[in-house]
């Protein structure tokens, strides 16, 4: 790993997020990246956060068009309530604050501690739960599916519907559709190496693959042996839409956890292309990717995010993050 | 009776033993989990010491609900929240007495785990803190060192069960097979409990 | 590997930016990316290309001011000619084109051959060779230095030059200046796999490092112990600045080699940027990523451009590809 | 004398040569390089049979040219525009002959050898598939079999040395100890081209 130790990562790379984006204002010791322009005059504000080890997710998207702040806890562990709270007092311009949160355990009780207690300071806070990992079943028995992929899209709709100038309720209401409409699958060819552990999280023989991962270096719900990449796209779109059934087009994230080339990435993506053409699944915009990503890991999640007309305008509205830019 | 000092050296003696485990916990972690329970409660115990000392809380419910609130401030993840109103809800249901009695701090810390149970949703069995937790507090009537043995049974006993809650639960029947960490971290409670209850500091030492 | 088969990767990789870039023409067949809208009328078209495996360089890179078209290899192998000439030819407006080549044998002789065959076509071509990698003497005992990040400098300097209308002479003459303004140091963590090897490509243990490697999954110059982030800064911006004794202010690469997560290379360029401050080196712009890569390498480069007032100039200029965008 | 048919023969055993050495020239390529040589040469061989049978070209320096054509529409790389070159020149050195004696053909080839060297700035002892190509063609004089055997022990040589051209010259002094892989590949040619001469085709057999 180039690190210095375990213990100074997210500090390290908080500083190197200062150092490189002029554009975004960095509170190293509070862990708090924030728009260097916020609070924006009656804008709704949004801030996520979660675990760090999935960048650019979330200090990535911190930036007009998309979220207000960002709060990156230690590697894969939710942030503290104190970190949102005060990202909400920074961004708050009077018009309320979103929170995004993916559907972790941890994630779930900071945030909701935070929302408390960033009421109790005057702060108007609405709430939406990103859960689109169609490899967990979402019952009594387990803690929900995860949220993964459609975190970015629910933060780049949410984002332009804030910049559009709606009130708290109906960018809530635009962030629950997306999540509503967005479904995703992940697949594992290595483990990842956390700073804190030094050795793969789990052990995955060369030759082997998990099949439903999540982004915090779990395996995944099976293990297989080595796919090809169409096999692996097949496997994919199909656990995407057995739960989803797409009547508008949509918008498709090939994303890679992180470790996977570029080039695997963008072949990767041609099968997924082919096969939701076979499926009849219209693909109104395609992005490919390291966004999500699970440090090292190589491997990649196919999600495919419902849009209809108003939700397209607002995924082709102008954005300028770090890692998402377009439009003016 | 139990005063502030008891509270104070039972969190250092936490500290400790969490300390002394981290690996343990982050390998514990690792095939069910996100490999990061040792060094998440490593960072709050940490912490936790710091601010005991510097404030220097002066009654056993000010103590738990002073190293409550700093572990949700430091920890993260599912634990920091859990733990955090564990001791939170503990000291808060300890008052404002200078000493409490094992009774009353028996009753307060089943507060403080009905609380734990409230706020994550999981129930005995699902493989999670509680499966330590709830045994421990059940035994602590009898005394400090049954609460320390059921505790640690209670996370042994986590190993062929299968996750409803946190993280494990994503693995399914993967799940069986692998000891809970959060329930072996708990055990790591109720075992600094009976060690501070057993080895009371000098007479005349400095109780800071 | 997240692929089908080894003799497929490039072509697959091709179909699949076919389907998420619809702003660029992907010809699979002939390997060759051109960006839609080409020939610019008046302009002066720039043409890269390289082995695959380091991408986003260079597929990522064409669109409006920086590349006019790409021409890709197989993994780690030059293109052939005929890519060349195809590209120069679907890219020339009649102002003349520029062939940036990275100083690898093979990329040189490719690029020669194809200059010739362009030319006897009725193409005006020059060539700018990018030989940056301070890793490697400039010596007649070896094949010179090898073309590293400082390629991505070239490409956009030179790319906004074209963009502003200068005739190809003086594109040529930006993209000399910025090349001759430019060094690189890379180190590895970790092999990279190859398709067509399909395991590591050299041997390096865990808590081992190779300092002063190339972008092929070479081995570097120097074995060593696993260093900290702020050792590795240390020896990769002293070997720079060995090299380098930049007057001006410089734009700042801390490029990723592709399986380095984003939180390290953030880490790392805290380190790099200390550091320069420390050596009174002004840093004007910073860019940091998986820009330049090895496939799944672990490791980092850090490449210091030193730009006078025009190359910062057009540093700032608008760009639209793919992996760089900014400005209108 | 050599005809048209003798060289299509020749490329098609340095085909096959190629095929079978393909996994070892990316392994020798490895240390050294960037671990592609032989999928490189494979690419390249295998498109020169399959041109040679579609446009059947009818003489000897016909046939070489056509292949190097071939080879650096191809191969890419650093081997490509080189073995490319070679051939090509050789071929056109050749003129349009039907047949040609040894003794000419040694000329061209020494010749595209020659050409080589000029494009890649290679000299004897850098470390390249001059190396192989140089005793080789020295050696052709005397015999196809003696120019195999000086081939192949150029290859070896090149082991002890360093690297002054192509990607292995990178590594400085770590270059030494590896053979190089277009040496290697370069004594494979020689290797077909003594194959080719010892197993004359069949009389009657047909020519395609
Ligand atoms: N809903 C819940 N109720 C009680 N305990 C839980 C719950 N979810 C998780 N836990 C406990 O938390 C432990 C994991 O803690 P930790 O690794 O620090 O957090 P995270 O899962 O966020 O990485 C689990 O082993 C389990 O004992
Ligand atoms: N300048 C040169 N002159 C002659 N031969 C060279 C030169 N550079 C490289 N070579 C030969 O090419 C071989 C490598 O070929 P290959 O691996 O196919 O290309 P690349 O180095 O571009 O990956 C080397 O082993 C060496 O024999
Ligand atoms: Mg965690
Ligand atoms: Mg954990
Ligand atoms: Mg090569
Ligand atoms: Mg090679």
């Amino acid at each position: 790993m180039l690190i210095n130790v375990a213990e100074t990562v997210v500090a390290d790379a908080l500083r190197g997020m200062a150092a490189a984006h002029p554009e975004l204002t960095v509170d190293v010791e509070n862990r708090v990246i924030v728009r260097a322009d916020a609070p924006v005059a009656g804008k709704v504000a949004l801030v996520s956060g979660g675990g760090s080890g999935h960048e650019p997710l979330h200090g990535g998207f911190v930036g007009p068009g998309m979220l207000s702040a960002a709060c990156p806890g230690e590697v894969f562990t939710s942030p503290v309530p104190d970190q949102m709270v005060r990202a909400a007092a920074a961004v708050d311009s009077g018009a309320g604050v979103l929170f995004i949160v993916k559907n972790y355990t941890g994630d779930v009780l900071n945030f909701d501690m935070a929302a408390e207690l960033a009421e109790d300071e005057g702060v108007q806070v609405a709430k939406v739960l990103v859960d689109d990992d169609v490899a967990v079943t979402d019952s009594l028995y387990t803690a929900g599916r995860r949220g993964t992929g459609a975190t970015l899209f629910v933060e780049k709709l949410a984002g332009a519907a804030a910049d559009a100038g709606m009130p708290l309720e109906r960018v809530e209401a635009v962030a629950r559709r997306v999540n509503a409409g967005a479904r995703s699958f992940g697949v594992a060819l290595t483990a990842c190496t956390t700073p804190a552990k030094g050795s793969p999280t789990f052990d995955l023989p060369a030759g082997e693959l998990e099949l439903g991962v999540g982004i915090h270096g779990e395996p995944g719900r099976e293990r297989r042996p080595m796919m090809t990449s169409r096999e692996i796209a097949d496997f994919a779109v199909n656990a995407v839409l057995e739960d989803l059934n797409p009547r508008d087009p949509v918008l498709l994230l090939v994303n890679g956890m992180g470790g996977t080339p570029l080039l695997e990435l963008y072949g990767f993506n041609a099968e997924v292309q082919r096969l939701l053409v076979e499926r009849g699944v219209p693909v109104a915009r395609t992005l490919v990717g390291n966004y999500v990503t699970s440090l090292d890991m190589a491997g990649a999640s196919v999600t495919l995010c419902q849009v209809d007309e108003e939700l397209l305008r607002l995924w082709d509205a102008p954005v300028r993050t770090p890692a998402l830019r377009w439009g003016v | 009776m139990l005063d502030a000092d008891f509270f104070r050296r039972w969190l250092t003696n936490a500290a400790d033993a969490v300390d002394r485990s981290a690996a343990l916990l982050t390998e514990l972690d690792s095939p069910i989990g996100d490999a990061d329970h040792g060094s998440n409660l490593q960072r709050g115990f940490t912490a936790v010491v710091v601010t005991l000392e510097k404030e220097a809380p002066e009654t056993p419910g000010a103590v738990l609900t002073l190293a409550g609130r700093q572990l949700i401030s430091t920890v993260g993840g599912a634990s920091g929240p859990l733990y955090g109103t564990l001791l939170r809800r503990t000291g808060k249901a300890l008052g404002d007495a200078a000493e409490v009695d094992e009774a009353t701090f028996t009753e307060a810390l089943r507060t403080g785990i009905d609380a734990v149970a409230a706020l994550g949703g999981a129930a005995p069995g699902d493989k999670t803190m509680l499966d330590a937790l709830m045994p421990g507090v059940d035994a602590l009537g009898t005394s400090f060192g049954a609460a320390r043995d059921a505790a640690r049974e209670g996370a042994l006993a986590t190993t062929p069960l299968l996750a409803r809650k946190g993280r494990a639960s994503y693995l399914g029947e993967r799940s069986i097979g692998h000891q809970d960490p959060g329930a072996t971290s708990a055990a790591l409670l109720f075992d600094a409990l009976a060690e501070t209850a057993e080895n009371p500091p000098a007479p005349g030492a400095d109780h800071g």
